[in-house]
């Protein structure tokens, strides 16, 4: 499976798609994606869709997969660990390629500001979560002025729900004082009739965080990247885009410096890929 | 050596004036028994269950499985495929963990091993098996082979094999020895005796065996999913993370249905042998 | 004639510590039809299995046909084991197997690995088993299950797998203690008429001191894993018997 | 003489028929799910890299925070046998074809049990998150569910393998339903009761290592935790912790076993 | 004296349409030791089974003690049963309780359902018990559990749960089939002397004429359900013997 064709180029490009946490659903629109590729290209492809990065990560890092979408923290750790190059976001505009994370809390509670949260407990999504864990405890250092060390004793309780949808969720029913979400996800909640918008009250918003970018493992020959990225700038079948969200969507350039504040987040977190990657 | 015809004496063997000694109401069940019950009060008291919560919870959990009904099952031609691609990860899976622990449980039985130390070594590993969860193992086969249905069935295959060596050797280890015991005395070797002796007195317990550990790995299937091994599982994902219960539950009873057959085709074959 | 079987010195303390037999001697001579009587726990079903080695002897010789057999290794233990059939109390069949096979497993030990294992015996061999079959009178019965017979039936298959083997010795280990009185006497006239037709040897446990002096040409009493008494059964005297049993519950006769 | 025969050939032929029935179900399998030897073993390398390198050793330094882990794990394992258990040996006096009472209550209750079994742990805990919050309620309720789907089987099972001479008996004494259940059910089924509720507990532990994740907490949140954020060494020090759990209880309940039994 | 138990035009047929009794008539008077002999498949294990309506007869009349008990409902089943003990082949007892425990079962039929289902006997129940071990000489064991015994042990305790029941007749079905003739002996000597002393009518099945022929007071003779021989034992003449157990193998007396 590893075999080259004649041009250098391998024998088939395997795409690994995880649903990005601002992405709509997971979708069956990258089979659409993964057939035009393969005219445009002139080879093989192959998808592969799935909720675990570290499956993604680790079968990149071992040759096993060519191309992958990831969320915007796992990319970074996909950079460090995998040689993973980010090509495109997917989105309406440039402004449009970015999202949010917010604080929020149930909405018969008196807090209004962050700094009352002071003894109360907080939910994060999980520990590995941009804009449910890394982003809404920056906001915490950044506008309370603590250290990342004293997150843990400001708060009464710091605990993990596994899924945004888990977070809301407990604030709807007040089992937690507040919690860090993905902006995307919470509006998805409310569609989805799953919470209503007057369970909860956001209090806080992050900057804003890039999406989640398609990238391709750094050491494909150069041709075969610039074939690649080729197809996805022009890439404009309106049935894939609408199936995957919106049809005036495109796939947008990206590069690793648009990433640059996840880094920062990350590093301010003592959860830099370095960091991580180095026990 | 009294051949007469005389009935024979009551109350004469055995019945010497000794007393019976009653003896203490049994103490160790008794004390298992009372140890079960304190700990269980004091893991209750760690875990510091919510218990108002129980009841409205119990209320909720009936609604949503009531809005779950009745199933979408128009997304049928995507589950349908991705149901049998989980049963086929299921069912390989299971089969080369079945081959292989077929080997190795000879050598854990105690009653057939070369010696004890062997038998300990395949339960420690068998253990270790069982130990990883099947989500560990498909990583660590993911990194070999990749993304695809491929790692899913050696992570089931591996931990099933944790499952069934334990299993198939304690089933052989329940055997009756003297059975062992009469292929050895006509001068039949291990091989012979495993293959005309052991297997087919244990052929009931290992098909059983090995059909419950069918059922448990389509489960497993369906989990696996989420790391990329494809099937069932990421068609429920797919399903909640959307919020379509309905179709969850269509998917939930696929699921079902595919394990319940093989139940039912296991009490079938049960009558059968 | 040469003794086909010396027993010198035979002692065997199990690992618990339990001395089990103690300074066994003695001889048997091809022909021999030997009764061995003895209380429950005198040592009478160690005695049988330290022959065939199933059991390990901690000190002491068995001699089988001159050779010394407790000094040999694995491979030729195995070639002794064929010689010598062996008949259990629990009759120790395979249960799910057909009749016939169970009969064909007394041929293992003169098959190959393979074959053995895949159970592809010989024509010869198959019809040899259903050659003896026939004499105990289980042709009909020969593609049953072997869990369908009823125990004397089963016995008759325990005694038709110890003849496949060719033997030179049965060794019978209370081969009548789970039967009925009827399916007894099947049995032990099968074993007594076969071993003296074929001139095979025979070294049978018994409980039943009656049914030793019906059949036996020469008795061994033991007890506590001593011989005790050792010659023909007319000489078994009644003293000697209570001796044997003294201390011990004395095996009844039957309720006639 | 021929029938038998006859009979012997058929089974042959059924035993034939099954040998290639299964074999065809595997290379189905196997063609469905691109099975290659060759990929296997080529990937032994990059295996034993990964668990060299990455996965091995474990981080002892960890096991501090881990042992409140896997403590909450034990937890959660034993109430969910004990009570699993109880509410198992209740349903499953109706599942079983000896003690029923009536053959529908037995086709019901072995459907409804068969539902919670056939379901796997993962599915359960979405929806019980969904209605309980989060919180190791979840994770002890799912933990229920599955001991009381097992555990009805399994005991059912065991009743129905018990010697009906004995209950016969009983009968014949002119005693009554409650009094046969509780003199002469009871007695024979307590062994298995005993040993297949241990044998829940073991499970148990093991199944919660995967709900950890959906706010069961224990050891199974720490390792899913270990593993978003690629401290492979930590994960592997939780699974050599639920490792000595797990010998521990084998080790305990087979003494108890011995002894009850 | 009135028949404790009148059989009339007794038809059992199974759901599977064997026959397994036909047209069975005959009384029992107090005091009686009937032995019921017939080869296998005659229809002996359903007679008995018949008598206490653990089988339901298709056609044809139990009467016990002037009542027709096959018209009778569940409740008074109950109450006829623990009149009538019954002994098996099999023994039948709750293995891992103790054998006093096991003779209590037989006052479950006179105990609340609640205090039966605890195993709270009354006092003198317990003493009845004990007091009914020792006469078959198992004082001794009586705190032991039933797996521990011998099966000759295990029988006496069967017999001593159908004496608990302080029955007026006792069916004992086949009671010495799976025990060496020893024990067989003490068995039979048990039942017998326990029924004459106590005034017990029983019914025994046996396969043994000779035992059959020792103990009897009276033989009805089985074949393919229906009563061939009914008579005194010095009337079974070796001709019946011999047409009962025709076509079937007769069942060789012990090898003494
Ligand atoms: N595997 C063993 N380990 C320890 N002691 C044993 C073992 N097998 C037998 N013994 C002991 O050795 C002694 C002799 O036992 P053996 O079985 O040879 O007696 P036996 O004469 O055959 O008795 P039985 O008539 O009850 O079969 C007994 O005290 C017995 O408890
Ligand atoms: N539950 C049943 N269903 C169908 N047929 C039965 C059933 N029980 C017994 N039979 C048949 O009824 C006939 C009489 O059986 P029964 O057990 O009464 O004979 P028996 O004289 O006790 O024999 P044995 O000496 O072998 O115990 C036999 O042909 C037997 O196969
Ligand atoms: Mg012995
Ligand atoms: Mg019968």
């Amino acid at each position: 499976s590893g075999g080259e064709n004649e041009n250098g180029w391998p024998e088939k490009i395997r795409y690994g798609v995880l649903p990005g946490e601002e992405d709509s659903e997971l979708s069956r629109a990258h089979e659409l994606f993964v057939k035009d590729m393969s005219e445009e290209l002139g080879i093989e492809v192959e998808l592969f869709q799935g909720e675990d990065y570290n499956a993604v990560i680790e079968a990149m890092r071992s040759k096993k997969l060519e191309l992958a979408s990831f969320g915007p923290f796992s990319y970074i750790i996909a950079q460090e660990r995998s040689n993973a190059v980010p090509i495109a976001v997917r989105a309406i505009s440039e402004e449009d390629a970015t999202y949010n994370s917010w604080i929020v809390v149930p909405d018969e509670s008196d807090v209004q500001s962050l700094e009352e949260l002071e003894g109360k407990s907080i939910l994060f999504a999980d520990p590995a979560s941009t804009s449910g864990h890394l982003f809404p405890r920056g906001i915490f250092i950044e506008e309370l002025g603590i250290t990342n060390d004293e997150v843990e004793s400001y708060f009464s309780s710091v605990s993990f729900s596994g899924s945004h949808d888990n977070s809301i969720l407990a604030i709807a029913a007040g089992d937690a004082d507040a919690a860090g979400v993905c902006s995307t996800c919470v509006e998805r909640a409310v569609k989805g009739g799953l919470v209503s918008e007057s369970d909860f009250r956001i209090i806080a918003e992050s900057d804003p965080i890039p999406s989640s970018p398609i990238s391709y493992r750094g050491d494909l020959p150069e041709d075969l990247v610039e074939a690649i990225k080729e197809f996805i700038y022009n890439y404009d079948n309106e049935e894939f885009f609408e199936q995957a969200g919106d049809k005036d969507s495109r796939y947008i350039p990206v590069d690793e410096s648009n990433y640059e504040i996840i880094r920062k987040t990350a590093e301010s977190l003592n959860m830099s890929p370095e960091e991580l990657l180095s026990q | 050596m009294s051949r007469d015809g005389n009935v024979y004496p009551l109350n004469a063997q055995e019945s010497d004036n000794e007393i019976a000694i009653k003896p203490k109401k049994d103490l160790f069940t008794r004390g298992v028994f009372a140890f079960g019950a304190v700990f269980f009060l004091f893991c209750l008291y760690q875990l510091n269950i919510d218990y108002s919560n129980l009841l409205a919870g119990t209320v909720d959990f009936i609604t949503m499985l009531g809005e779950m009904f009745p199933p979408d099952v128009s997304e049928w031609k995507y589950v349908i495929p991705a149901a049998i691609e989980s049963l086929q990860v299921a069912i390989l899976g299971t089969v080369i963990a079945v081959v292989i622990s077929l080997v190795l449980a000879f050598l854990a039985a105690e009653n057939l091993a070369p010696n004890n130390l062997v038998a300990s070594i395949v339960k420690g590993f068998a253990t270790l098996m069982r130990v990883i969860p099947t989500i560990i193992w498909a990583l660590i086969f993911i990194v070999a082979v990749g993304l695809g249905p491929l790692p899913g069935v050696l992570a089931i295959a591996v931990h099933s094999l944790g499952m069934l060596i334990k299993v198939f050797a304690q089933s052989v280890e329940e055997m009756d020895d003297g059975k062992i015991e009469a292929l050895r005395a006509s001068g039949a070797n291990w091989i012979q005796i495993i293959a005309q002796g052991v297997i087919p007195t244990v052929v009931t317990a290992l098909l059983s065996w090995t059909i419950l550990r069918l059922e448990i790995d389509i489960g497993e299937s369906t989990i696996l999913g989420l790391v990329g091994a494809g099937g069932i599982g990421w068609e429920l994902t797919r399903a909640m993370r959307s919020y379509d219960f309905n179709a969850a539950f269509f998917i939930a009873m696929v699921i079902f249905v595919m394990i319940f057959s093989v139940e039912m085709l296991s009490n079938r074959l049960k009558l059968k042998v | 004639m040469n003794p086909i079987l010396q027993v010198e010195n035979l002692k065997k303390v199990y690992s618990d510590g339990t001395v089990a037999l103690n300074n066994i001697n003695f001889e048997v001579h091809p022909g021999e039809f030997i009764v061995v009587i003895g209380p429950s726990g005198a040592g009478k079903s160690t005695l049988l299995r330290c022959i065939n080695r199933l059991v390990e002897p901690t000190s002491g010789d068995v001699v089988f046909k001159g050779k010394k057999i407790n000094k040999i290794g694995a491979r030729q233990v195995k070639q002794v084991r064929r010689e010598i059939g062996m008949v259990f109390q629990n009759f120790n069949l395979i249960d799910r197997l057909s009749v016939v096979n169970n009969v064909l497993h007394g041929r293992l030990g003169y098959t190959g690995t393979i074959k053995g294992a895949l159970g592809l015996f010989s024509k010869k061999d198959i019809a040899e088993a259903e050659e003896i079959l026939e004499r105990v009178g289980l042709s009909k019965q020969k593609y049953k299950r072997a869990d369908e017979l009823s125990g004397g039936q089963m016995q008759r298959v325990g005694i038709s797998r110890a003849l496949a083997q060719r033997p030179r010795l049965i060794l019978a280990d209370e081969p009548i203690a789970s039967l009925d009185p009827a399916s007894s006497k099947i049995i032990m006239d099968h074993i007594f008429t076969i071993c003296k037709e074929d001139k095979i040897t025979a070294i049978v446990n018994l409980h039943q001191v009656d049914v030793a002096m019906k059949y036996a040409t020469r008795i061994i009493g033991i007890k506590s894993g001593e011989v005790i008494f050792d010659g023909q059964p007319s000489h078994l005297t009644k003293n000697i018997i209570d001796e044997i049993y003294s201390n011990a519950k004395q095996p009844l006769v039957n309720a006639q | 003489m021929n029938m038998i025969q006859e009979l012997k050939k058929r089974k042959r032929l059924q035993i034939l028929l099954l040998f290639f029935f299964v074999t065809g179900l595997t290379i189905w399998s196997a063609i469905g799910t691109n099975f290659s030897f060759y990929e296997v073993f080529s990937g032994f390398g990059l295996i034993s890299n990964f668990v060299f390198l990455d996965l091995l050793p474990p981080d002892i330094a960890a096991s501090g925070t881990l042992l409140e882990a896997i403590l909450e794990t034990l937890y959660m394992g034993f109430v969910g046998m004990v009570v699993g258990a109880l509410i198992a040996l209740v349903l499953s006096f109706l599942a079983a074809s000896t003690t029923t009472p009536h053959p529908v209550v037995q086709v019901i209750v072995r459907a409804f049990t068969s539902i919670m079994r056939n379901i796997p742990g993962l599915i359960w805990a979405l929806i019980l998150v969904a209605s309980y919050g989060i919180g190791v309620t979840v994770g002890t309720l799912s933990l229920i569910l599955g001991s009381v789907g097992f555990l009805t089987r399994v005991f059912a099972d065991t009743l129905e393998e018990i010697d009906t001479g004995k209950i016969e008996a009983l009968h014949a004494t002119g005693s009554s339903y409650f009094q046969i259940l509780a003199q002469g059910v009871f007695p024979q089924f307590f062994p298995g009761f005993i040993a297949w509720s241990l044998y829940n507990l073991e499970l148990n532990i093991r199944a919660s290592t995967i709900i950890g994740m959906v706010g069961g907490g224990g050891i199974g949140f720490a390792i899913q935790k270990g593993i978003k954020l690629f401290q492979y060494k930590e994960v592997s020090m939780a699974i050599v912790l639920v490792l000595i759990l797990i010998l521990s209880t084998e080790f305990l309940t087979s003494k108890i076993r011995e002894r009850i039994i």
